[in-house]
């Protein structure tokens, strides 16, 4: 347990903050504004993080995230039937299902976090997580994060073997299905909303 | 007066930052005539950037069809405030600084990877081409000049065995590290102005797309944005300065007049960089990006590392 | 802040992220689902390390394999998303009912 | 209201943002504004508080005109440097509060300015009512929802077409018209252009300006109207190669412009205005700096190469290594030890040493020219190309190759390329009616 009050004060900000912002992911009707909501929301989380003496941790999320978000934008806006997004649009489907399977999903395992009973015992403040960090990622876990090493090298090979066009049988979209987009006349209005 | 209090802090960072931009602006001015006209005129090149600011002010700011008005305007204010947290990590003198954290290089790069989104959404929210193109050349160079950033300041960060800002500082107290690791100034360097589209790197804004991100606002917002890009400019300066040319530390003069020098001795080669060479062709400075600078700086991590081994 | 409240917002966004998961018809706004769930999850690591492990290095590497798994989701979402798109020329789970090439 | 007037007093002192419009006529002014004392050229009109239109308002140019001069911010003011003689549209009649001026009078428009700022003079009104483009169907705050996904057609646009982009995606294309008034592209050049990214897709050049109306634009009013009137009458070849070497450095400077490097782009300038020719040695110095610019090279290195077969006069087709040149077949130019300057290559840096070099050896030859005078006869080697009595002048045919060129290449790459060429819409329009510069 950690108290202060200006921690605390700093607590219901960023959590506030960063629960508002995720909800906007999903409310707002422009792409952009989606994924730099995401990104908020995750600065939020890199902020309480860094209350918590994970500073490195909380840092390092928000620089990965501030390319990720853009990233994300500058998709959205290519794949988006839009005049390079300067039109921003919405869609929603199974908004019922989707609403209950969220509330019960938070319900769930905010009753978890509630009910269950644990340990209470707080982190030595005067250590330096991010030397403790580095000592455990070459030192005892260098495995596991070599592993992960591996795993995200692995990753960009895979990532850039299944988005390239030239495939090794020749190009990717050999042997495909009609686009979609052309295979039935565009459905009239009342799509799911 | 205690700088990492409220108003020392604000009263500090505004002060560097400010000081700062006037200066780039009145190089910036003073080598422009000098290339031009081939003499320059003191009193013009220390005047001409307030009166542009006050004209700026009185005009009014523009409107176009339906931007994203808010983020229209936080956009500068972001990347304001991303140079603001950037330069709070720096000492300035022996105990001068706002936050001189203990992951202070990790905050600094955390800032400079933010200032891609203020970019991206000032170009994207004006609903306008000339912007969005701006904004997506930008984010088509940022990735590589985020790469080579982190990796020289993690190898500037290795003589340190320490993340904090302070700590590389003093680990520089023999010898600094433009001399330790000579691949490290010149590649942060590129990668700093690039962040602050800045000089050849000006690919966001340039001529050829009329002015870029900045070609659909005029007045107050102008100000505000030309200043944040010039913080960010003054950011990457300080850093440097710190991290590469010793910071504080200097015979004779006090701490901070040395950082004040080393940072316009910065600023001065950015400036005359602008004047000086011409913009850079995007497919092409990718290519380099990836293919030499990446590399060099992975080359100079592992140099970095085995030497202080 | 206390770590009751600390997993009760790391829920909360978890939550959040399942309603966006299956509400979204765009592969990329699924995409923000599912990192908001892992954000959510990453908040609760962080707490339980700070507030109930006594700080143990370990805790700090649990969410070190999140980010990387966060990392790992959003590149091999992009590129399934360029490789569906090359193909079907869809961007929305609803033009892939038929998932047979 | 204190901070106002303070603010206001630090303001009139300012340089004055001008952003340019070049009309008929315009362009030998052009080159002149940028050096005016106190005035700063601005990239995009809403950096201006000064609108200046210089030359003649054709219809073509008037609608357009009129949606640049809303987009200045106000305060705003007009300054009108009309081409002589005035014969087209009169902008007082169109815009109430122009300021006329004599072309090049840049006294009056710092006045105009110092007017402004102080409060003395009035914002000028808008030209065009502030009007939706299209009539409201969506249903959000952008125009999108209504029925169906895409409801509505947003705001009156139809939705991006699709097309394969070079990575066999089918991307949505950006519809663009840009002109008349870019300044990236010369005055009067509309292209209306298919975005992916920021590489084009497609290009089309639209309707000339400078054409449709029943006399067309006066060769008078060219740039080239030195060498278009030396065709005609005796001229010293002096004169004719200062005239050369000043076109060139003047392109130049724009070239450097586009190129980020403003300051050195003014210092060219600069050098044009006063030319002599015992500017020789100067302008030699800086064609071999200019040359030795690494990142000018860089920059332009491969980009819009134009072969032989596709142009075949002019600096274009020399500087792709064919030694074609109108002087060669002159009289007046035998004995000088004239032989044309040619580069290999075709691309844009090719196009830039070329102009170089040929605006140093001009120099070259109005010095050894003496007072040779060149007699009216065969066809005179302008600085786009050969001008003769009823042909096409040279910029026609330049613009014609516009769209091979650009289509596949990079924004700032096409920006280049055009800034290349050296067009001049006018000189393609004057050229279009038969018989021109007769």
């Amino acid at each position: 347990m950690i108290r202060s009050g200006t921690v605390d004060i700093a607590f219901w900000m960023f959590s506030a903050g960063s629960v508002v912002a995720a909800w906007l992911v999903f409310r707002t009707d422009s792409m952009v504004r989606a994924a730099y909501w995401l990104l908020a929301s995750f600065a939020g989380v890199g902020a309480l993080m860094v209350l918590l003496n994970a500073r490195f941790l909380g840092l390092v999320l928000v620089l990965m995230m501030a390319g990720e978000m853009t990233i994300m934008a500058v998709f959205m806006v290519m794949f988006m039937m839009n005049p390079a997004g300067l039109n921003p649009m919405t869609m929603v489907h199974q908004h019922r299902t989707a609403k209950i399977a969220g509330v019960f999903a938070f319900a769930g395992l905010a009753l978890v976090g509630l009910v269950a009973d644990f340990p209470d015992r707080p982190a030595d403040a005067r250590r330096d997580p991010t030397s403790d960090l580095g000592r455990e990622l070459l030192g005892d876990s260098m495995l596991v994060f070599e592993t992960a090493g591996v795993t995200l090298l692995a990753t960009m090979i895979g990532a850039i073997a299944i988005a390239s066009k030239r495939g090794r049988y020749g190009d990717a979209e050999q042997g495909s299905a009609p686009p979609a987009l052309e295979e039935k006349p565009p459905e009239p209005a009342g799509m799911e909303h | 007066m205690r700088w990492s209090s409220p108003l020392g802090a604000v009263v500090l960072v505004a002060g560097v930052l400010s000081a700062g931009a006037y200066v780039v602006a009145v190089l910036d001015v003073a080598l422009g005539r000098l290339t031009a006209a081939g003499h320059l005129r003191l009193r013009h090149a220390l005047r001409q950037p307030l009166d542009e600011t006050a004209l700026l002010l009185l005009t009014r700011p523009s409107r176009t069809e339906r931007p994203d008005a808010q983020a229209w305007a936080l956009a500068p204010a972001l990347l304001g405030a991303m140079a603001a947290a950037a330069v709070a990590t720096v000492p300035l003198g022996r105990g001068i600084a706002v936050a001189d954290v203990a992951d202070g290089i990790v905050l600094f790069g955390a800032a400079m990877a933010m200032v891609m989104v203020a970019v991206y959404l000032h170009g994207w929210s004006a609903n306008s081409p000339m912007p969005l193109l701006g904004g997506y050349r930008f984010i088509a160079l940022a990735l590589s000049y985020e790469m080579p950033l982190a990796l020289v300041l993690i190898a500037a960060a290795l003589p340190a065995e320490s993340l904090s800002v302070g700590a590389i500082v003093a680990s520089q107290h023999d010898l600094w590290n433009v001399v330790r690791q000579p691949l490290g100034l010149p590649l942060y360097l590129i990668a700093g102005a690039g962040l602050a589209f800045w000089g050849p790197l000006d690919t966001a804004d340039g001529p050829d797309l009329a002015g870029g991100t900045t070609a659909e606002v005029s007045g107050p917002s102008r100000v505000a944005w030309e200043l944040a890009r010039r913080f960010v400019l003054v950011a990457v300066a300080v850093m440097g300065a710190a991290v590469f040319l010793g910071g504080w530390q200097g015979p004779m003069l006090p701490g901070p007049a040395w950082m004040a020098l080393k940072t316009l001795v910065l600023l001065a080669g950015l400036v005359w960089m602008a004047h000086r060479v011409a913009r850079v062709r995007l497919e092409r400075f990718v290519v380099v990006a990836w293919t030499v600078l990446i590399p060099l700086a992975l080359v100079d991590v592992f140099v970095s590392g085995a030497i202080a081994l | 802040m206390t770590l009751q409240a600390l997993l009760v917002v790391g829920a909360a966004l978890f939550g959040i992220g399942v309603y966006g998961a299956l509400s979204q018809q765009t592969f990329v706004m699924i995409m923000m689902g599912l990192e908001l769930m892992l954000n959510g999850a990453m908040l609760a690591a962080v707490a339980f390390w700070a507030m109930s492990s006594g700080g143990a290095p370990k805790g700090q590497l649990l969410t070190v394999i999140i980010m990387t798994v966060m990392a790992v989701e959003a590149a091999i979402g992009f590129a399934l998303i360029i490789g569906i798109y090359r193909i079907r020329k869809a961007d929305m789970t609803e033009k892939l009912k038929r998932l047979r090439a | 209201m204190g901070l106002r007037r303070a603010l206001a007093r630090l303001a009139a002192a300012a340089e004055a943002p001008v952003f340019p419009v070049i009309g008929a006529g315009g362009r030998s002014v052009a080159g002149e504004i940028a050096l005016l004392g106190g005035v700063r050229v601005v990239d995009s009109p809403r950096a201006a508080n000064v609108l200046l239109v210089v030359g003649g308002i054709t219809p073509g140019l008037l609608a357009p005109l009129l949606q640049v001069h809303d987009q200045l911010p106000t305060p705003r003011a007009t300054v009108w440097w009309p081409g002589e003689p005035v014969e087209h549209q009169d902008l007082r009649t169109v815009l109430g509060e122009v300021v006329v001026a004599r072309p090049g009078d840049g006294d009056t428009l710092r006045g105009v300015f110092a007017e402004l700022v102080g409060g003395g003079r009035l914002s000028d009104p808008p030209a065009l009512p502030d009007d939706e483009p299209a009539e409201w169907r969506g249903v959000g705050p952008y125009g999108q929802g209504g029925t169906g996904m895409t409801g509505g057609v947003p705001y009156g646009r139809p939705l991006a077409k699709r097309s394969p982009d070079p990575d066999g995606l089918e991307l949505d294309q950006l519809p663009l018209r840009i002109g008349p008034m870019f300044p990236p592209l010369p005055p009067g050049l509309i292209l209306d252009i298919a975005l992916q990214g920021d590489v084009i897709r497609e290009v089309a050049v639209g309707d000339n300006p400078f054409l449709g109306h029943p006399d067309g634009p006066a060769p008078a009013g060219l740039d080239t109207a030195l060498f278009l009137e030396a065709a005609r009458r005796p001229q010293p070849v002096a004169t004719i190669e200062l005239a050369r070497a000043r076109h060139h450095l003047r392109w130049a400077a724009g070239t450097l412009r586009l190129h980020g490097l403003a300051s050195e782009s003014l210092r060219v300038l600069r050098l044009a205005r006063a030319l002599r020719p015992e500017h020789a040695l100067e302008v030699e110095t800086l064609a071999r700096r200019l040359r030795g610019r690494r990142s000018l090279s860089w920059a332009t290195r491969g980009v819009g190469v134009v072969t032989p077969a596709q142009v075949g006069f002019g600096p274009v087709a020399r500087a792709a290594g064919v030694a074609v040149d109108a002087r060669l077949d002159d009289p007046a130019y035998d004995g000088i030890g004239f032989s044309p300057v040619v580069n290999d290559g075709g691309d844009a840096r090719a196009r830039l040493r070329q102009r170089l070099a040929e605006a140093a050896q001009a120099l070259d030859l109005a010095n050894r020219a003496g007072a040779r005078v060149r007699q009216p006869g065969p066809a005179l080697e302008g600085p786009r190309g050969p001008l003769s009595a009823g042909e096409a002048l040279p910029s026609a045919a330049l613009v014609d190759l516009l769209p091979r060129l650009l289509v596949g290449q990079e924004w700032g790459d096409a920006m280049t390329t055009v800034a290349s060429l050296d067009l001049d819409l006018e000189e393609a329009a004057a050229g279009a009616r038969a018989g021109a510069p007769a």
